[in-house]
């Protein structure tokens, strides 16, 4: 059924057909909307999840911790500085193998306080244990938050799924919705391994590890986000079969014969096919690849995908503040390093705060690739300089 | 990606810049066309100038930037336009369409150096006079309509009385007024 | 002894059995012994609700003795017997192991 | 109601083999807690000496289901527990029995870093019981002062110097911010009283909605007393009037202890290594300064229950 979504719209569509047993969230723009009006799903009678408006991002997450202990499908959503006080928990919650789902809206992180459009909160945020899915429009927005939920709870690993703050939360945009039953029948009934409220086998959830089992802990969950990979895989795939549209770790755009290409997350990814369709026409051979998944990272498939292009851009819409590039950057660039030709590769950090990354931007780092202009490792695009 | 149109509607903060937008949108996808609608957000509050954006298209839209040509440009209050310029990036074939009880003539005159189609329709009073309440954004659709051609004006007015219908099913008054708004500024909308 | 690889530990740190602790043994922290006396007790109990380590043992409400694997001879049970009584004493683990 | 030999038959639902100092009274006080009722039990801790001396993986202490997550959220972690339990029973997931949740946290989860989940666990009614085991110091990292830290008192971040006599501030009255919440119950209670404790936590087990009670629980190693002394200082705690006995029931307050002879609080802090400096010349004004602020809490305490009675 095809319908006009906004970003949160239909991130709030999905939570409604998942029906998930239990919401704890905290509002913060632009990721207000989905708990808002998913509490109206709830006041209505639409769902029958048990909703709780807690006090405070870090007690949300503390709580959908509770609550995914206890045995319960739990989702919640925030942005930004919201998941910067979550920080703690996240760790806590991927360390405890809580399948959380954590529908998120990409807000640039303070100071200054700014509520547009950056990837610095999830980049923050990107080594926390969580599976990290970038989507690219309203559209993929619902389709991955359908899928993160069989994700998380095959992986047991809690994951999150992000929009672009205002350009997608807030655009409207044509989308196919499901059925409710076809959702009802994807995500299935959720199976807890160890629930806590299993009076017959009373568990304790939480110890405390000392240097005799702490790393071990560790080692197992750093496996699970290893297989993740594959349950992504499959879980993309079931869902394309199903419904026609299918999802891999990452979209490649005109890529095979490309002699330059970036590599981009997120929405702009959108705007970049519309350069790349021009600079086609004119004969230049212009690729892209929009990277969908960045935890678990496809280190070995985008190396596959990129080797044999000369020259490659990677846009970050967050710095690392290490003087040395943005975080997709230094991840894409290591993960090319054992290329038996390694490419040229240039950094630019775009649209920070939310600023407009507009085709003529995009068109001129094409140029800079096709002109050989990359003895910069780090550009910035769109500052006033 | 096909012929893409792009719309800029001016408003202030709380008159329905945005939600005419997502009415436009609305209407559109109802004929299977894709779309985006998307305001322009900032700290302003009530009153401030603000703006909302439109793409139109027969295929699926990839684009996710700013507008910054627009193909049409509507100003749902005529004060606006004695402190920004509405015709800022707006494309010399473009259309622009202005709720205001003036001629398109007179408006005309005043913007020397717009060289496309101007529209005028007097949608604040129309709706005072059909809804009761000066609700100028439902109107301007039927005028856009008129001005563009971008829709199928007899398939958006079922459309939307669908949707009114759905919405206030125990005031008929509202879905009459709007239909009544919609097609009055379609046929009082003049071009210049 | 050996402890598990990590492939054959229950994820994420879960202790899928209650109460495993009485397996580590506290009695070696003591170096005061509780030392009861059967015939001076009278079962009030004091001992059993003020005991930290859940070390005094009862059986149909009578006690029955101390679990010395675990108490780790705070003297709470000496003191909280009642005066009249003094059913518990303390005594040196130096002094009770000659 | 309750005596020792009936409580006797109850299952130890709190194991030995834990590793908290010898004389710690917080084990002796969680033991009463779990002896109040026969309703299953889901208990939550956050972080701090009960946490870390109970559940060293692979060792647990607790017999019932148990969860911890951080430090300042056991409120919050708890709720989620809770609402978790609602949303599966109401879609038939779990057998419908009922479960009780109980929170157990030192002074420094619930009077500090905790205490904006606790407030809002408070405020939203869940079902919870949030029990406070009140050492009044950080405890579980070496003895820095907390909000519960009593004037005068030596902690490691409020030393006694030359110039400073120790902590500068008084208390916090943290059971009174939390009957502020209007919650159906709330409660000060000790272990050193096993009946009045015993019989403060069936009272707010029994509640609809939140209940919370503080237990002062007396540390041999942050106040400096020998261990066999720890449940016995705890009662003169409640002699002096430093730690007095009561509920609030709905709106009413009552004294649940009514000391026999109110005795001086010097008496008390004497016997307490982190009060030494305090008998220094020169530094009787602190505790006169402090038992002038124990008279006029119970003077208060006793007008409240007397004008809510």
């Amino acid at each position: 059924m095809r319908v006009a979504k906004t970003g949160n719209e239909a991130m709030a569509e999905a939570m409604r057909q998942i029906n998930p047993d239990v919401v704890a969230a905290y509002p913060i723009t632009p990721a207000t909307e989905i708990v808002q009006i998913f509490s109206g799903f709830v006041a209505d009678g639409v769902v029958n999840t048990e909703f709780v408006a807690v006090e405070s991002e870090h007690s949300a997450m503390s709580a959908c911790i509770g609550s995914c202990a206890a045995g319960a499908r739990t989702m919640t959503s925030t942005s930004s500085q919201g998941l910067a006080l979550m920080w703690e928990m996240l760790y806590i919650a991927s360390g405890l193998r809580m399948p959380i789902v954590l529908a998120e809206v990409n807000r640039a992180l303070s100071s200054p306080i700014n509520i547009h459009c950056d990837h610095s909160d999830t980049m923050g945020a990107r080594d926390c244990g969580w599976i990290q899915i970038y989507c690219e429009n309203a559209q993929e927005a619902y389709d991955s938050l359908i899928q993160a939920v069989r994700i998380a709870e095959e992986s047991l690993l809690p994951i999150m799924v992000s929009t672009d703050g205002f350009i997608i939360s807030h655009g409207m945009e044509s989308m196919e919705m499901l059925e409710d039953a076809q959702v009802k029948a994807f995500v299935g009934e959720y199976k807890p391994q160890h629930p806590l409220l299993d009076l017959d086998h009373p568990i304790t959830i939480g110890a405390i590890d000392f240097t005799d089992y702490y790393f071990e802990h560790k080692r197992q969950t750093i496996e699970a986000m290893r297989n993740a990979k594959g349950i992504v895989a499959k879980i993309g795939q079931e869902f394309g079969e199903k419904f026609g549209r299918h999802y891999g770790f990452f979209e490649e755009y005109k890529l095979e014969d490309a002699e330059i290409a970036i590599v981009v997350l997120g929405s702009t990814a959108g705007t970049s096919k519309v350069v790349v369709d021009e600079l086609r026409q004119k004969g230049i051979k212009a690729g892209l690849l929009r990277l969908r998944l960045f935890r678990p990272f496809p280190y070995q498939e985008l190396a596959n995908a990129l080797s044999g292009i000369p020259c490659i851009a990677v846009m970050d819409r967050s710095d690392s503040l290490n003087s040395a590039g943005g975080p997709v950057f230094t991840e894409i660039r290591s993960a090319l390093y054992d290329l038996e030709i390694r490419p040229k590769m240039v950094n630019y950090i775009y649209g920070l705060g939310g600023r407009n990354i507009d085709l003529s931007q995009i068109r001129s780092v094409y140029e800079d690739l096709a002109t050989n202009k990359t003895d910069e490792l780090v550009r910035y695009l769109g500052v006033r300089e | 990606m096909g012929k893409l149109f792009e719309i800029r509607w001016h408003g202030r903060g709380g008159q329905g810049a945005k939600t005419a937008s997502i009415l436009f949108a609305d209407a559109a996808i109802g004929e299977g066309k894709y779309i985006q609608a998307f305001p322009e957000y900032g700290p302003e509050r009530m009153g401030a100038p603000v703006q909302a954006f439109n793409r139109l298209s027969d295929e699926p839209i990839t684009l996710h930037c700013g507008v910054d040509s627009p193909d049409v440009v509507v100003v749902l209050d005529p004060s606006l336009m004695e402190t920004i310029d509405v015709t800022q990036g707006l494309k010399q074939s473009g259309v622009l369409l202005i709720n205001t009880n003036q001629e398109p003539k007179v408006m005309k005159d005043r913007l020397s150096n717009f060289g496309g189609k101007l529209w005028t329709v007097d949608a604040s009073t129309i709706s005072k006079e059909e809804l009761g309440q000066e609700i100028p954004n439902t109107p301007m659709l039927g005028a856009l309509i008129k001005a563009t051609n971008l829709l199928d004006f007899e398939g958006m007015l079922e459309d939307t009385r669908k949707k009114l219908t759905k919405k206030f099913k125990s005031k008929p008054e509202v879905i009459d007024g709007n239909i009544n708004s919609i097609k009055r500024a379609y046929q009082e909308v003049k071009g210049e | 002894m050996s402890k598990e690889a990590w492939q054959d530990l229950p994820i994420g740190g879960l202790i899928l059995e209650g109460g495993t602790a009485t397996k580590y043994i506290t009695g070696d922290w003591r170096s005061l012994r509780p030392i009861w006396d059967e015939e001076k007790c009278i079962s009030c109990l004091n001992c059993w609700i003020y005991c930290p380590d859940s070390s005094v043992l009862v059986e149909d409400e009578k006690m029955i003795g101390i679990d010395y694997d675990h108490c780790k001879g705070c003297g709470i049970c000496a003191k909280e017997c009642p005066p009249k009584v003094q059913a518990i004493k303390m005594v040196s683990e130096a002094e009770f192991r000659k | 109601m309750t005596t020792l030999k009936e409580l006797s038959h109850k299952s130890e639902l709190l194991s030995g083999g834990h590793r908290a100092c010898a004389g710690c009274t917080e084990p002796v006080a969680v033991r009463q807690i779990l002896m109040a009722t026969d309703t299953p039990l889901v208990v939550c801790c956050p972080t701090g000496c009960l946490e870390v001396t109970t559940t060293i993986f692979p060792y647990t202490a607790w017999r019932m289901p148990w969860i911890h997550s951080a430090f300042e959220n056991a409120a919050a972690t708890l709720s989620g527990v809770e609402i978790g339990y609602k949303a599966l029973k109401k879609r038939g997931k779990i057998p419908d029995r009922e479960i009780k949740f109980i929170a157990i946290g030192g002074d420094g989860g619930t009077y500090d870093i905790g205490f904006q989940a606790l407030s809002g666990a408070m405020e939203r009614g869940h079902n919870m019981v949030y029990i406070c085991l009140d050492n009044e110091a950080y405890m579980n990292t070496g003895i820095q002062r907390s909000s519960a830290t009593p004037k005068g008192a030596h902690t490691t971040t409020s030393p006694a110097g030359k110039v400073v006599a120790g902590k500068r501030d008084f208390r916090k009255d943290l059971t009174a911010c939390i009957a502020a919440h209007n919650v159906p119950y709330v409660a000060q209670a000790i272990p050193s009283m096993w009946k009045d404790f015993i019989n403060k936590v069936q009272k707010a087990l029994a509640v609809d909605g939140p209940a919370f009670i503080n237990v002062l629980v007396p540390c041999r190693l942050g106040w400096g007393f020998p261990p066999e002394n720890a449940i016995e200082i705890g009662r003169e705690a409640v002699s002096s009037c430093f730690w007095p006995l009561y509920e609030m029931e709905n709106g009413k307050w009552r004294l649940t202890h009514k000391p026999k002879e109110k005795t001086p609080l010097k008496d008390w802090l004497k016997q307490q290594v982190r009060f030494k400096h305090l008998f220094k010349p020169g530094n009787e004004t602190i505790i006169e300064e402090l038992q002038a602020d124990v008279d006029r809490n119970w003077e208060r305490l006793q007008k409240l229950c007397e004008f809510t009675a």
